[in-house]
């Protein structure tokens, strides 16, 4: 049980991790970013590409350079965001928001099949693992690396809170998901706010996927698609646009996922998921924390 | 052109079986929380075929709440409203709507993408008689009545007086057209009660004095009228009764003379200084 | 006077939708793809290049199907190859496993067709675009995974040995003669959806994509319509399943994975949401396009996403966007005479 | 081109708006001098909101020219201009109903850099409206909508305005609140804050201005001191009524 | 179906000229109305088509297979062809999704391919069997084993590949060897794993030897298969058998070790690969068997192939390779034998076909044409490679 619990834990922060870009950027321009998953995956690769130019001195010192390899690559899918941003959303802001899905969707097709293009498509491993040593937490098998991770998960997370809810900046990104037009009125630079909002999701989805592939070992192209659609369900049952809420989502899709393989066997697991997350929406329509929104007729 | 009016179906009021004095639209006791907040507390009016009746009251009060509980689109917590005698407290409002119940919103709420003739078709939704088949075949029962859906869009349009382009987007006609296309779309519901949720916002003078015109036609095809407003001028002229809501109590109920003399709700809404004309008056010579 | 009553026109560019709009609203375009459809075959009539038309033309109908469900109602759909997965395992395995010729299928389809749009639509529909979004999608995964987990829709492998299409003793399972018949099926589910939007029903659904409360203050039961919207789309889904049953001869959850959904609501996108004539060529686009590209092999997504990408930027609305607009009414009384009914009374 | 421009807040030099193919402003000017509440009145679509939102850098001017204190700005970006003190409040108060009120007056600052002089700014705010004090934790929709107009007021009082334009601030209020909203709007005026307001109520608009225009089309038809204007009897036709 | 209501004139004449418009193209390409213009000159090279996935989920495999394929075509090219004739290897892109196949089969017919050498996704390849019957073009299947292709009897389509079935007795039969007593079998869910994992549980159910404790599935593409794991771990077996992939398979591997299963894994074909070796760790990776056709690595004098391969492509052969190699071969060899490339008599040649030298042993094809003996030997993970570890003669 306690095994389960934790197994859940782990996977839900990654789920967590790469649902708060999505939930960012949903939140502040409604725009469901199928790219996303694909950041994360072009995290992986960043995060592959520096430790393989590094070569010998990153394995020497492995836990430091892979903490320099999370900055440098963060910073690389931050920017790759910001371009896409740039480059295929922005374009279209104020198009109907069905359109710009689909321009995600084409950016998500452009940047796996690109990445396949530069890094071939067989998966590529690691060359520094985080091998760990297991200690025994209230009957559940735990490795210090997994708790190193989770730490990891669990500050970007709360550095990411403390930026929404305590600076102007956060405060800007706020005021334009809510009303884009007024916050201009505002003096803010209402661009500039949503390509660091992309800058910020997308460079805690390369976290995520330098830190995936140093754990588990194994990248390849194809590898954001999925992880972007539980990021998505783990936004969505959070309350989508809502940072606790993505956080809080992607560990209870984690843990029903470990919970659902348990009851249910892998095969039905993401039956038991989505089956989960439809009768949940069903009776509580805006997700965990969703905000009920009192329409005004 | 009052041709045009008269031939305009659905207006035409229903009298009560017994000819009584029974109330077409009764509200009793209604009661709206939203989370603590007592968004009405314990409205109670009634309004008759061909009334022309008027909520007012300061921003917040509750004119908007009443009017989503009366269409279905609030959950009443209490109180009951009655149309015609029947209980459709909470009811849905497209059930409400086929009650004979039609409104406006505050904020203009056309299908600004469809056409200004389709804005009013859906008024006849109700009305259209024909099925997915005869859509999927054209049988001529479908051409007839599409046709007839048209013609009768068309009547209303002209009812109301609209002059812009009846067959391009709703929202490319100018701000005071639009009010014109959605009090069509009410009336092509074939109401026998009206509900207009501030009618005259946005309306520079001259149009405001085209809609008291309005008011008063529709009035007379015997539809009864329940007004949200805050233009004094011209709740003023056109009531024959106003009810004033403040923190969602009712505060006075009766004709304008005695809603403008009453001391409660001149501490309310109206101001106290009467020798200065008041803001937001459009100045109808009374009488 | 000297200030002027009428308002400064505020009709952007209606005289360009005008123009547009009698070219593009004319039925005769319908008939001109029609005819290419026909005459297609008379160009190029390989197995390989009837086998793309069929499956184009299978594209279409899905297409113009979750047109219904996205396009008219507004309703987002990120599951619809569920219902596609349901007609054409439903026929596929009364054919295979029970010796059913397709076309008594065709009953049956249906019947499934409209219970899984109730069934999924039902509870859900309630509910805000974006989360209807997410639910669709698990509806979508959870059908295709229950097929890859079950016995009877054959497990990973699914459905092989569906028989080709027989009509009334009529065999069909030529590839020419298959896409004539898909052609004409298709062509006549373009027609019914299109005639769908353009009645009451399609009204309705306008209505209450553009603004629910007014639609429901109108007296249209915006949830029962919705919910109709959701089984003409599953009904369209479902029996385009039965035609690509027997297109491919074998079916495999394979077919009905996400991408699949993503693509057809691109196509409905891409041609121009609520646009009949914009959805079949969105359709024909996204279904040719790989094919097209099949010679750029390693760059044939890149390049699809791409193109993708700027398609949207240039025309953001599709490719060949609805526009709200219909031939001026017949009688429209002059504008003295309308001053005029002003001043009556 | 013009006399200096010291002691004007806002020039607006034959303006031209185009909105896709429509021509929503035809070569409009006005002047707001300093410490002057000049009135902006029209129709429903005469132009008003889009002078305001073209002066906002909101609305791109197809040609023509905007002076805000003695500087162009035709064509500068909408942060730039809050960032020179021209402080718009938009029609229907466009407040962050999700945010709280406290929050709501921080983004008026947004762009002042000491936080000591927003903090300041807020308090000043909150002495003169006290409801908005008491309520500061709450979210800004559980206002009512006049105290969500003295709000949006507020929150551009943080901005630090040298002029303030208004647009509609009297929409959809009662009586009773519009007198308040007009005497709010004269109290910062005295301050020594210019004010453009934009109104359909020009009764309201004419008893608070010094001066005022007419916008009709794109066009300015009428110029002159309030008193005046409230006296003209095309004014009094169109918008006042008899 | 839209009734005429107006302008016939109009209308016929727009159909007249669409008609007229696309006679005119009739004559340049091949309409219906055109001739069948088969023109297959004596000189012309055989062509060979193989449906292979290059996008989608399994894109790794399709170069592996492409690769081998264009091996032996060059091989037996720089020999001088079949009679003369030069064979040319068609690519198409299957990308294991049955609509891309199916339009692949399609495409590939059109362009007049004389025999199938391709096939990996049992699930894409099955709605390409009837395409390639109907022209006439016989199918070698060099990685797509899943029975039902050949249960429906088409006497076109011949797999080199050992069956889910042959696999699995392999497995079950050191399973017994290994004295394992409760068995554990985990499956990607993909219908090629699938297979080998119903037809492993039937064995072990039916059989006296181990006990099967738990048939697991995992979703291909993830990354964290802990619960998966620990469903195995909570089990208990002494024995597990991965059924699936070398991608997820390697991951498996090493989230069971850190999961503290220390028991014995086996893998399957599909997962025979050194990049498994890599992903698990080579200190997980130590010791695991596999269930495999015999290989490049396993056969002695194979290193020629393995050298001329990488110095060829640039890269190491990997899964299927050896199997599409062969395919060609196969091919080759019944062209040769039946001297023509009519469909009846290199039906006839294949099924004549009688010790012909694979990686995977001498050739024959059974009844059902699938190979005679599957030829499934057991390897295991040593230094960090796949050796041989039992040939179960």
């Amino acid at each position: 049980m306690s095994q389960l619990l934790w197994n859940g834990l782990f996977v839900g922060s990654f789920y967590a991790l790469v649902a708060l870009g999505y939930s960012m950027v949903y939140g502040i321009i409604k725009l469901l970013n199928f790219a996303h998953g694909d950041i994360y995956m072009l995290g992986a690769f960043a995060g592959f590409g520096l430790l393989t130019m590094a070569g010998a001195m990153a394995t020497s010192a492995s836990f430091l350079a892979l903490f320099v390899v999370l900055l440098v690559a963060m910073l690389a899918t931050g920017t790759s965001g910001l371009i896409l941003e740039r480059v295929a959303y922005r374009p279209l802001r104020g198009a109907p928001r069905l359109s710009v899905l689909i321009t995600a969707v084409g950016a998500s097709f452009a940047l796996e099949y690109g990445m396949r293009l530069v890094a071939g498509p067989n998966p590529q491993v690691y060359p520094i693992r985080l091998e760990g040593t297991t200690v025994h937490v209230l009957g559940a098998r735990v490795t210090l690396q997994q708790l190193a991770l989770v730490a990891i998960a669990i500050l970007l997370m709360i550095g990411l809170q403390w930026l929404i809810m305590g600076t102007g900046t956060g405060r800007a990104m706020r005021a334009i998901s809510q009303d884009p037009k007024a916050s201009l009125y505002m003096g803010i630079n209402v661009n500039s706010v949503i390509a660091r909002t992309f800058f910020i999701g997308s460079a805690l989805a390369g976290a995520a996927g330098v830190m995936a592939g140093a754990y588990y070992g194994k990248i390849d192209f194809l590898m954001g698609f999925l992880i972007g659609l539980k990021a998505f369900t783990a936004a969505v049952i959070g309350g989508i646009g809502n940072i606790k809420g993505a956080m809080l989502g992607g560990l209870v899709l984690g843990m029903l996922e470990t919970f659902g393989t348990a009851w249910l066997g892998g095969e039905w697991r993401d039956v038991f998921a989505f089956g989960f997350l439809i009768l949940f929406l069903t009776l509580r329509p805006t997700g965990l924390l969703g905000e009920r929104v009192t329409e005004r007729v | 052109m009052a041709g045009a009016v008269s031939v305009s179906p659905g207006g035409a009021p229903s009298t009560p079986p017994d000819g009584g004095p029974r109330p077409l639209l009764d509200v009793q006791d209604l009661h709206l929380d939203f989370g603590g907040i007592k968004a009405v507390d314990g409205l109670s009016f009634s309004a008759y075929d061909g009334d022309i009746l008027s909520v007012i009251g300061p921003n917040g009060a509750g004119k908007t709440s009443a009017f989503n509980c009366i269409t279905g689109f609030y959950k009443p917590t209490g109180g009951t409203v009655l149309i015609d005698g029947e209980d459709i407290t909470g009811a849905r409002p497209s059930a409400i709507a086929g009650r004979g119940v039609s409104r406006t919103f505050q904020n203009l709420r056309l299908f600004g993408e469809l056409t200004v003739l389709d804005n009013v078709r859906a008024g006849m939704h109700l009305r259209i008689k024909q099925s997915a088949l005869d859509a999927l075949l054209h049988t001529p029962r479908f051409r007839r009545s599409e046709r007839e859906a048209t013609e009768e869009a068309n009547r209303w349009l002209d009812f109301v007086g609209l002059r812009g382009d009846r067959g391009g987007p709703a929202r490319n006609l100018p701000y005071g057209e639009q009010r014109r296309v959605e009090i069509a779309r009410a009336l092509a519901r074939g109401p026998k009660l009206l509900l207009l949720d501030e009618p005259a916002a946005g309306l520079n003078h001259s149009e405001k004095m085209e809609l008291l015109d309005l008011l008063r036609r529709i009035s007379a095809l015997g539809v009864a009228l329940v007004l949200i407003e805050h233009d004094m001028g011209l709740v003023m002229q056109v009531s024959q009764r106003i009810v004033v809501l403040n923190f969602g109590k009712q505060i006075a109920d009766g004709t304008p003379e005695e809603v403008r003399r009453d001391p409660a709700v001149l501490e309310a809404y109206l101001g106290k200084d009467e020798d200065e004309p008041q803001a937001g008056d459009t100045e109808v010579p009374h009488e | 006077m000297f200030w002027n009553r009428k308002k400064a026109p505020t009709t952007a560019g209606t005289a360009r939708a005008g123009v547009l709009n009698r070219l593009l609203g004319d039925r005769r375009l319908g008939w001109i793809g029609f005819a290419v459809a026909l005459l297609a075959p008379f160009v190029s009539a390989t197995n390989y290049s009837l086998s793309v038309m069929t499956s184009a033309a299978l594209f279409v109908m899905l297409a113009v199907g979750l047109n219904i469900v996205v396009g008219y109602c507004g309703l987002l759909d990120l599951g619809y190859a569920a219902f596609f997965a349901i007609g054409a395992y439903a026929s596929g395995i009364l054919a295979t496993t029970y010796g059913w010729s397709l076309l008594a299928t065709v009953p049956v389809v249906l019947v499934a067709a409209v219970l899984a749009g109730i069934i999924i639509g039902g509870p859900t529909l309630r509910l805000r675009s974006d989360y209807l979004a997410i639910v669709t999608l698990g509806f979508g995964e959870i059908i295709r995974i229950t097929a890859n987990n079950l016995d009877v829709t054959g497990g990973p492998s699914g459905i092989y040995g569906i028989p080709g299409l027989d009509l009334f003793g009529l065999d069909l399972s030529d590839p020419v003669a298959f896409y004539y018949a898909v052609v004409v099926i298709v062509a006549l589910a373009v027609v019914g959806a299109a005639r769908l939007g353009r009645s009451r029903m399609g009204r309705a659904w306008r209505f209450i994509r553009e603004d629910e409360d007014a639609a429901e203050a109108m007296g249209i039961h915006t949830y029962k319509l919705k919910l109709a919207a959701y089984i003409a789309g599953a009904v369209w889904g479902g029996l385009a399943g039965i035609l690509f049953g027997a297109q491919l001869t074998a079916i495999s959850p394979q077919s009905f994975t996400f991408l699949w959904s993503a693509l057809i609501l691109m196509a409905v996108v891409l041609g121009g949401m609520g646009s009949t004539p914009g959805v079949v060529l969105g359709a024909i686009f996204v279904s040719l396009l790989p094919e097209l590209l099949r010679d750029a092999a390693d760059y044939r997504f890149f390049v699809f996403g791409v193109l993708l990408i700027v398609v949207m930027i240039f025309r953001p609305q599709g490719l060949w966007p609805s526009t709200a607009s219909e031939r001026a009414p017949d009688r429209r009384p002059d504008p003295a005479e309308k001053e005029e009914a002003w001043q009556a009374q | 081109m013009s006399e200096p421009a010291s002691g004007v807040a806002l020039e607006i030099e034959d303006l031209d708006v185009f909105y896709g193919r429509v021509h929503a402003l035809r070569g409009l000017s006005i002047r707001v001098r300093e410490g002057e509440i000049v009135a902006l009145l029209g129709n429903n679509g005469a132009g008003k909101t889009t002078t305001l939102a073209s002066v906002s850098g909101v609305v791109p001017a197809q040609s023509g020219r905007i002076v805000a204190f003695g500087e162009d700005v035709t064509k500068a970006k909408p942060w730039d201009i809050v960032g020179r003190g021209v402080i718009h409040v938009p029609e229907g108060r466009r407040i962050f109903s999700r945010l709280t009120i406290h929050e709501n007056l921080q983004l008026g600052g947004y762009l002042v850099k000491d936080e000591k002089v927003v903090d300041q700014r807020i308090a000043e705010v909150y002495d003169i409206l006290p409801r908005l004090a008491e309520r500061r934790g709450q979210q800004g929709g559980t206002l009512s909508g006049g105290e969500q107009q003295m709000l949006a007021v507020g929150r551009a009082l943080v901005a630090g305005p040298r002029l303030l334009m208004l647009d509609e601030p009297s929409m959809g209020l009662a009586p009773l609140i519009v007198t308040q909203i007009m005497e709010l709007v004269e109290r910062i005026n005295r301050s020594g804050t210019s004010v453009l307001l934009v109104e359909q109520n020009a009764r309201a608009a004419l008893r608070i201005s010094h001066r005022a225009y007419v916008v009709e089309s794109g066009q300015i038809t009428l110029e002159g001191p309030a008193s005046e204007l409230a006296a003209d009897h095309r004014v009094i036709d169109a918008y006042l009524g008899a | 179906m839209t009734p005429m209501t107006g302008r016939p004139r109009r209308r016929s004449a727009t159909f007249a000229s669409v008609f007229a418009a696309s006679l005119v193209l009739t004559g340049c390409g091949g309409g219906l109305l055109s001739g069948d213009d088969e023109a297959a000159g004596s000189d012309e090279p055989i062509a060979l088509g193989m449906i292979t996935p290059l996008s989608g989920s399994s894109a790794a495999i399709g170069p592996y297979m492409q690769n081998g394929a264009q091996l032996a075509v060059d091989e037996i090219n720089a020999d001088g062809g079949i009679d003369g004739r030069e064979l040319e290897l068609v690519i198409e892109d299957g990308a294991c999704d049955p609509r891309t196949a199916t339009a692949a089969a399609n495409k590939l017919v059109t362009e007049g391919v004389e025999i199938s050498v391709g096939g990996y996704c049992s699930g894409a390849t099955l709605p390409t069997l009837p395409i390639f019957n109907k022209a006439g073009v016989p199918m070698i299947i060099p990685a797509a084993n899943s029975t039902e292709l050949v249960d429906q009897g088409l006497e076109n389509v011949f797999l080199i590949n050992g069956t889910g079935t042959q696999q699995a007795q392999a497995a079950v039969e050191f399973m017994e060897k290994q004295g394992a007593t409760r068995v554990a079998i985990v499956d990607d869910n993909t219908s090629y794993s699938t297979d080998i994992a119903e037809q492993t549980a039937e064995l072990l159910e039916g059989g006296e030897g181990p006990e099967l404790v738990l048939q697991e599935s995992v979703t291909a593409g993830e990354s964290d298969y802990s619960a998966n794991v620990n469903a195995v771990v909570q089990a208990n077996p002494d024995f597990v058998y991965w059924t699936g992939y070398y991608q997820e398979g390697g991951l498996i591997i090493r989230q069971l070790r850190q999961a503290g299963y220390t028991g014995p894994i086996m893998v399957a074909d599909g997962s025979v690969d050194q990049q498994l070796v890599e992903i698990a760790g080579a200190e997980n990776a130590a010791g695991v068997f596999a269930t495999m056709t015999q290989t490049p690595d396993t056969i002695p004098g194979a290193e020629d192939w393995i050298a001329s391969y990488t110095e060829k492509f640039g890269a190491d052969p990997g899964p299927y390779s050896t199997q599409a190699y062969d395919a060609v071969r196969v091919a080759a060899e019944a062209l040769r034998e039946a001297g023509s490339t009519e469909t009846d008599e290199v039906i006839a040649a294949l099924e004549a076909i009688d010790g012909f030298e694979l990686f995977s042993g001498p050739l024959q094809f059974t009844e059902d044409h699938t190979l005679s003996s599957g030829g499934f030997l057991i390897l295991s993970v040593q230094d960090g490679e796949f050796q041989l570890e039992d040939p179960l003669e």
